[in-house]
């Protein structure tokens, strides 16, 4: 933990640093401590600083429970967190009897925020993506067919797919292959060559990015030589491949929050901000994280006060613009805002366009 | 030979692989008696026991056991029949206390069901009073009974093999199999024991069949004696006959 | 060649063996009787390292052992024909008395040494290829004085070596302990068959609960009203 | 047998256990023990149970088994998905019920996988249980009713401190009296020598199984407890990494002591709390403590012995009860 | 695309995981047959020996000899890591009861997992392409070059350990010691020694495999070993655990049902199925394939 003095506004952040998903909750840890900090030096919120109480919950459900409850021991005005979807709605269910003002930056799972008013998140949901990505399939790749290849013991991975594989219905676009894989394997050429047989025009790929690095390395020997698409997951795709293999996802897609060429001075800031800190490029949970902080810290100010029901009812009217676009919460606490498709090319990712459900 | 039969073998015989440890091996055993089987090392004594006792099966022959005939039985069932052992390398529960390696060998007469085992009923306390009662006599046979509450591997090596007998015993059976009980005793330690198993013989009335290479201690208890060789009997009778039968002298007694 | 003084072992709180001193001479066989219990095996698990004593010096040709490595003791040349025989169970005969001569390096004398102890165990060369684990209680302790053999030993310790064995074999075994000693291996030898053990022994030890109570002469303790009573049965 | 002292002893126990639940009630009441250590609380009571139950298997029956978590998430899902159909049922006996159903499916998958599995020993054993583990949890996953891998949610909330200390209370106390059964000394005797055992006429395999059933069947009830405390399922959560930690109990407590189940289980769970604070370090820091715990207590902190209250009272009161082997008087477990 | 060719192409893509999975079996089966305890933290060694090789791979490029030297410096990394694993954690153990060492072995694995994610982060990091071997084309079936290779180390490997178990000294000596620690010291044999360099050399080939998964699948992270170990071990469990062949086996075995499964009956179901076959396969052979049965004298 890294809680200083007693006074101050106490914040709450819950995230698997250790186990098996902690990449992903050491990414956010980092998004919301460095947000946090430049708040504070900026004077922090109604004239106090912001003082973190974070807890590692290992991405088990249970330690999460207990360590939302620690939280609560703890007197936290609200709560960041948690990372990972299960756990996340363990914690939801708690907040909500608590009426504990909670934002996940990263839980996409759909019902999270169904728990209660007082739930919300900056990331998409897993409906959201699958659709915005089917749509950029049919209506700017103009594809036939596609295929997917998905995580079958992960929800992220899971939804995703589903919705990707609806939306290709209306949009009339066919899904020849729909492969799964564990949560565990690293060798996906089977699958692969079975879709490779089928050659789709598309492959959509729904998966985190240390993950999609194997597939698509995977997919290029089988012989699939086709575009790849992918969801925020992918961001950081590039870290886990060899700089002499960043041509494995030249031409690929993926729907994010933010594009890291974009000129807008707070996506320029926060990548300034990060690389001085932490010294390494953000992915797109880095980026989420530092906006829930920064909304959070909005709320509060708009709420006046460190009161629950105050700093809900300020999150549910909240306007925020940050790095990951201009947010409003849709009456279920889920971000209205439009996703931007990156494309990859000889290393680079940078915005090719943005794609809203119309 | 008085009584009737407790254990007849036909044709009994078992081969691993291509060794013939025992073939035809025919005994008739009545009831009350003492027989005792000797023979070289590697005669197949202690495979005629492991036969007996349902611990291997018979490739060939028949066992015929209280007039019926045990065919495909398992170690377990056999004991219930009313055959038990002693091994020829101890084997006791050796973490358990005494007094609890000679109960475990009772529950093939207790009933009380897991429930009542659990909830306490009055069948657990009543079964469970009549085996403590049990077991503590049965110690106190082999003049145990004050160590009922000692770890079993911390015997020392003769109340070992006593209490080897002592569970056998418990478990009620009619026809009890001794595999060197004496092995590993001084003569004196032997005597005691000689004492022990003519004792238990009139207290329980068990008949028993005995393998030993003491000499002394084979020739003054038993009645009766086979003497196995290669697998195969080549001599049966009294101490004396034995004794003297030249065969025997040539293959195991020496002179 | 080798002198025990006061050796004390004990396992955890039980004290085994109290102040025992012994020595065994060049070429001599040595007997060592008592009860069950009296702590003989313990005594010889000591000498040869494979129990570390409380107190007490064990010199093997002046060496001192008390705290030398089990395996470094052997190669010195003694060997031990465990209680228990502790053959090796998945290993076939052949191999076992292959192990019994792991630290020897003169190939052609061990395999004279082979044929020896199969002349000498004709079952044995029956069951060469047979699994050790699978040989009747007999034929174990035949293969455990054959690989103690087969590391030509100058002493050898041997624990209850006629336990087992048929009367026949019996008599061999002491026989063969007599020869052994008259190529010129020194015995020590525990025994519950203490008649067999003093007739042939020059000298003997007698232990009681872990206490040395009479030593001397094997005959004149064979002829000893005491030990008679106690260990020959008579 | 049944005389004075068993009585007594008993009703000293149940007035020691009934002391010990007045206390933490009182202090939960009056908020000296909060959210948080009431829930860490009700995770000590599922460990307890959990580490009791696989005691069964591994400490008595003395076969390594690494799928209790599988028997576990049986429990759980198939109470779970019972006290989600019967909505309008009051929450206490929707509850126990629930607890009971998961039970009675775990311990029927015991008996499936138990009468094959339990012809191995030793480690095949151990390896073959892992797999029945990880193939309940891969078709779980693959199941609608389970919610698949996006879990089974909406689960009330329906374990209160109060029913699960008694469940657990009175778990251990039936784990204690059927070990101290005639079934249970049949159990240990196989441990001890499963040749001795079948030649004292004891039927290995049905014992075997039976032992198996008992252990499957309250690691069923530790994962209705689990599922009705965090209302959200996952059936990754099962792997067996989640089988080794419960193995981690036992074995730490020691194996054939109830009583070391139990403290291991506080133990460690305290332990796993409290290193909450070291963040990352955390794990290096429990596995540390394992290393040096089992370097220097191999055979568990408690080895076989198990704690009686009557004893240590009656040490205190000075007039020993008759010396020799430890005789221990059940549900003391629970205390703590 | 022709059924027959695509099922070769399943076929191969079996064999490839199966290799791997072969080469980490070999190492494990090889503690396991002499020390009698499932060494869990083995496919953390690999994890290891990954990183290891990462970090050395500059400095052997820097003087512009080929990469794939790296594993020497993993070997002996490894190898190291192995005999101190079981000088201090193991070895204190040796008497006591089986479980304990197990449970002991699984905090070791836990332990490297939680020190490396300190050290490196959980992050993943790319590994370098070293070993580039032309890939053969069979009649449209393409055999990767690395398959080749693993292939053909972990025949070598098995030969090698085959003969060296069966033929030498220090190999009888390992027997010896596998089967009666006590007996073994009285014919002389130093139970230490041998106890390490069984480690030396199980941990030197998980070096070995580490190299060849790491370019296989070219991501290195705290948590590579812990499936990797499983699935080994499974492999080794299959084909008899001890037997050296058996553990060669028992890997291509298992990749080859995975990727068939996954292929003709569902990619879901595929670890299942994996454990099914074990589990059918112990049933039948309670030892495993290869394994002998060796049942108590009484
Ligand atoms: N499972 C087995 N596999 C192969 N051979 C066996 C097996 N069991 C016993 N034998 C062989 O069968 C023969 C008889 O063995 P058994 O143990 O019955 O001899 P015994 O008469 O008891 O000898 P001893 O008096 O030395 O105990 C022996 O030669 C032994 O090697
Ligand atoms: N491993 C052990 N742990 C505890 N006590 C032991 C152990 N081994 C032997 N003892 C005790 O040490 C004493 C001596 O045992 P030891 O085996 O040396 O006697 P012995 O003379 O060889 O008896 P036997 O004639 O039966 O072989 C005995 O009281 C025994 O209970
Ligand atoms: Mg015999
Ligand atoms: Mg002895």
């Amino acid at each position: 933990g890294c809680s200083s003095s007693g006074k101050g506004v106490k914040i709450g952040v819950l995230a698997p640093l250790t186990g098996e998903v902690s990449v992903y909750g050491t990414a956010v840890e980092k998004g919301v401590k460095l947000a946090v900090k430049e708040i504070n030096a900026a004077g922090g919120v109604l004239d106090q600083d912001i003082v973190l109480e974070i807890l590692d919950e290992k991405g088990d459900i249970a330690e999460a429970s207990t360590a939302y409850d620690k939280l609560v021991s703890a007197k936290i005005v609200a709560l960041i967190g948690d990372v990972t979807s299960k756990p996340c709605m363990a914690v939801a269910e708690k907040a909500a009897k608590d009426n504990m003002p909670m934002i996940t930056p990263t839980g996409t799972s759909a019902p999270i925020t169904g728990y209660g008013d007082n739930v919300f998140r900056t990331c998409f949901t897993d409906p959201f993506q699958g659709k915005i990505m089917a749509t950029f399939a049919a209506d700017t790749l103009k594809v036939k067919t596609a295929a997917v290849i998905y995580n079958n013991s992960d929800d992220y991975s899971k939804g995703l797919t589903e919705n990707f594989v609806a939306t290709a219905k209306e949009k009339g676009f066919e899904i020849v292959a729909q492969e799964a894989y564990g949560a565990d394997d690293k060798d996906f050429k089977t699958q692969l060559t079975k879709i490779q047989a089928l050659n789709p025009d598309v492959l959509f790929v729904p998966d985190y990015y240390e993950t999609v690095a194997l597939i698509a390395a995977q997919a290029r020997e089988v012989g699939f030589t086709n575009t790849m698409l992918g969801a925020d997951g992918w961001d950081g795709v590039y870290s886990a491949l060899d700089t002499s293999k960043y041509g494995l996802v030249d031409g690929c897609y993926f729907s994010s929050h933010y594009a890291p060429d974009d000129t807008d001075p707070a996506v320029v800031n926060f990548l300034a901000a990060f690389k001085a800190e932490y010294n390494e490029v953000p992915n797109s949970f880095a980026a989420l994280g530092y906006d829930a902080a920064y909304m959070m810290k909005a709320a509060i100010e708009k709420a006046g006060s460190t009161d629950k029901q105050a700093i809900i009812d300020a999150l549910a009217s909240l306007e925020y613009t940050g790095v990951t676009g201009s947010v409003t919460f849709d009456e279920n606490g889920d971000p209205i805002k439009p996703a931007c498709i990156i494309q990859m090319k000889n290393g680079e990712a940078s915005f090719h366009s943005r794609v809203s459900l119309d | 030979m008085s009584g009737k039969t407790v254990l007849k073998t036909e044709h009994l015989g078992i081969a691993f692989g291509g060794l013939h440890a025992v073939t035809d091996f025919n005994v008739e055993i009545h009831e009350h008696e003492l027989v005792g089987l000797i023979g070289p090392n590697g005669a197949g004594k202690t495979t005629v026991f492991n036969l007996l006792t349902g611990v291997y099966q018979p490739t060939e022959g028949a066992i015929l056991f209280d007039g019926q005939v045990m065919l495909h039985k398992k170690p377990h069932q056999m004991a219930c029949a009313g055959i038990a052992r002693t091994f020829q390398n101890i084997r006791l529960f050796k973490n358990l206390s005494v007094l609890d390696n000679v109960k475990a060998a009772c529950n093939l007469h207790m009933n009380y069901s897991v429930f009542s085992g659990i909830l306490r009923l009055p069948s657990y306390w009543r079964e469970e009073a009549q085996i403590d009662k049990q077991a503590r006599e049965l110690l106190a046979v082999f003049h145990m009974e004050d160590k009922a509450d000692f770890v079993a591997a911390n015997l020392p090596y003769g109340q070992q093999r006593k209490l080897e007998i002592a569970r056998a015993l418990a478990t009620g059976a009619t026809l009890l199999l001794l595999d060197e009980p004496a092995a590993g005793m001084n003569p004196t330690e032997t005597a005691e024991l000689m004492e022990t198993i003519s004792l238990i013989r009139e207290k329980f009335g068990v008949t028993i069949l005995l393998i030993e290479h003491d000499m002394n201690l084979v020739m003054n208890i038993c009645e009766r004696i086979v003497v196995l060789d290669y697998g195969e009997i080549i001599a049966a009778g009294t101490p004396q006959e034995i004794a003297n039968d030249p065969k025997v002298i040539g293959a195991y007694l020496g002179e | 060649m080798l002198q025990v003084k006061n050796l004390n072992v004990t396992y955890g709180a039980i004290h085994a063996v109290h102040d025992v001193s012994l020595e065994v001479r060049d070429g001599e066989i040595v007997s060592l009787i008592g009860a069950n219990g009296a702590g003989k095996t313990t005594i010889l698990h000591t000498i040869t390292g494979l129990k570390r004593p409380r107190g007490g010096h064990i010199l093997f040709d002046g060496q001192s052992l008390q705290t030398m490595d089990a395996f470094k003791i052997v190669r010195l040349g003694m060997a031990h024909v465990p209680e228990g025989r502790q053959i090796f169970a998945q290993m076939t005969v052949a191999e076992n008395l292959d192990m019994g001569a792991y630290a020897r390096r003169d190939k052609e004398q061990v395999a004279k040494d082979l044929e020896a102890v199969y002349t000498r165990f004709p079952r044995l060369r029956e069951r060469q290829r047979q699994n050790a684990g699978t040989l009747s209680g007999g034929e174990q302790q035949m293969l455990a004085i054959g690989r103690a053999l087969m590391s030509k030993p100058r002493i050898l310790l041997m624990d209850e070596p006629s336990m087992g064995l048929s009367p026949l074999l019996v008599k061999d075994i002491f026989k063969i302990i007599q020869e052994l000693n008259q190529s010129g291996i020194t015995i020590l030898l525990v025994e519950q068959n203490a008649k067999m053990a003093l007739s042939i022994a020059d000298r003997a030890y007698v232990l009681e609960t872990g206490r040395i109570v009479m030593e001397g002469n094997a005959a004149d303790l064979l002829s000893d009203e005491k030990v008679k009573k106690a260990y020959l049965g008579a | 047998m049944k005389n004075k002292k068993t009585t007594t002893s008993y009703l000293i126990n149940f007035a020691a256990i009934a002391v010990l639940y007045a206390a933490l009630k009182l202090l939960i009441v009056f908020g000296v023990i909060d959210r948080y250590y009431s829930g860490v609380l009700l995770i000590i009571c599922t460990n307890i149970v959990l580490a009791v139950s696989l005691n069964v298997v591994t400490g008595f029956l003395g076969q390594i088994a690494l799928g209790h978590a599988g028997f576990m998430s049986i429990g759980a899902y198939s109470a779970a998905l019972f006290s989600l159909g019967l909505p309008n049922l009051p929450a206490v006996p929707r509850f126990l019920a629930a607890l009971l159903v998961g039970g009675v499916m775990a311990a029927v998958f015991g008996l499936l996988v138990g009468i094959p599995a339990l012809r191995l020993k030793g480690d095949y054993l151990a390896i073959i249980t892992l797999g029945f583990g990880e193939i309940i949890r891969v078709i779980i996953e693959n199941m609608s009713v389970t919610g698949g891998a996006q879990g089974l949610r909406g689960i009330p909330n329906l374990a209160s401190f109060d029913l699960v200390f008694w469940v657990t209370v009175i778990t251990v106390a039936v784990i204690f009296t059927f070990i101290h059964s005639r079934h249970g000394r049949a159990i240990t005797a196989i441990r001890e020598d499963d040749i001795a055992s079948s030649a004292a006429g004891i039927n290995n395999t049905y014992y075997k199984v039976m032992a198996f059933v008992v252990g499957a069947f309250f690691a069923g009830i530790a994962g209705g407890i689990y599922a009705h405390n965090l209302t959200v399922l996952s059936a990754k959560t099962f792997s067996f990494n989640y089988s080794i930690e419960i193995l981690v109990i036992v074995v730490l407590g020691g194996m054939g002591s109830l009583t070391g189940s139990v403290f291991a289980a506080i133990g460690l769970t305290v332990l796993t709390e409290f290193l909450r604070e070291f963040s990352d370090y955390r794990l290096l820091i429990y596995a540390i403590v394992l290393i040096v715990l089992m370097i220097f207590k191999p055979s568990g902190l408690f080895g076989r012995y198990e704690f009686s209250l009557t004893r240590a009272l009656h040490r205190l009161t000075g007039h020993e009860p008759r010396p020799g082997r430890q005789r221990k008087s059940p549900k003391k477990e629970a205390e703590s | 695309m022709d059924q027959l060719l695509l099922f070769f192409k399943q076929l191969v893509n079996g064999i490839q995981a199966g290799s791997i999975y072969a080469l980490v079996a070999l190492g494990y089966t090889m503690v396991y047959g002499i020390v009698k305890l499932i060494n869990f933290a083995h496919g953390d060694f690999i994890m290891v020996g990954g990183y290891i090789s990462i970090a050395t791979i500059p400095l052997i490029a820097a003087t512009g000899a080929p990469g794939w030297l790296c594993v020497i410096a993993a070997v002996i990394g490894c190898a190291l890591l192995g005999v101190t694993t079981e000088r201090v954690a193991y070895k204190p153990l040796r008497n006591s009861p089986r479980i304990s060492a197990l449970i002991t072995a699984i905090a070791v694995s836990l332990l490297l997992q939680n020190l490396f994610l300190l050290l490196f982060s959980s992050s993943g990091r790319p590994f370098p392409e070293i070993i580039t071997v032309p890939d053969i084309t069979i009649g449209g079936v393409k055999l990767g070059g690395l398959t080749v290779v693993t292939i053909a180390i972990s025949v070598v490997i098995m030969i090698a350990l085959q003969l060296f178990v069966k033929n030498t000294r220090m190999g009888k000596a390992m027997r010896a010691v596998s089967e009666n620690n006590n007996a073994a010291q009285l014919m002389g044999i130093n139970v230490n020694t041998t106890i390490s360099l069984t480690f030396a050399i199980g941990s030197g080939l998980a070096a070995i495999a580490a190299v060849m998964y790491c370019s296989a699948y070219p991501l290195v992270d705290p948590y590579l070993g812990s499936m990797l170990g499983l699935k080994a071990f499974i492999a080794a469990v299959l084909g008899g655990i001890g037997i050296i062949p058996g553990a060669m086996f028992g890997g291509i075995i298992i990749g080859v049902i995975e990727s068939l499964t996954k292929a003709y009956i569902s990619s879901q179901l595929a670890d299942a199925v994996v454990f099914g076959v074990l589990i059918l396969v112990l049933l039948v052979k309670p030892t495993g394939i290869f394994g002998k049965n060796v049942g108590e004298k009484v």
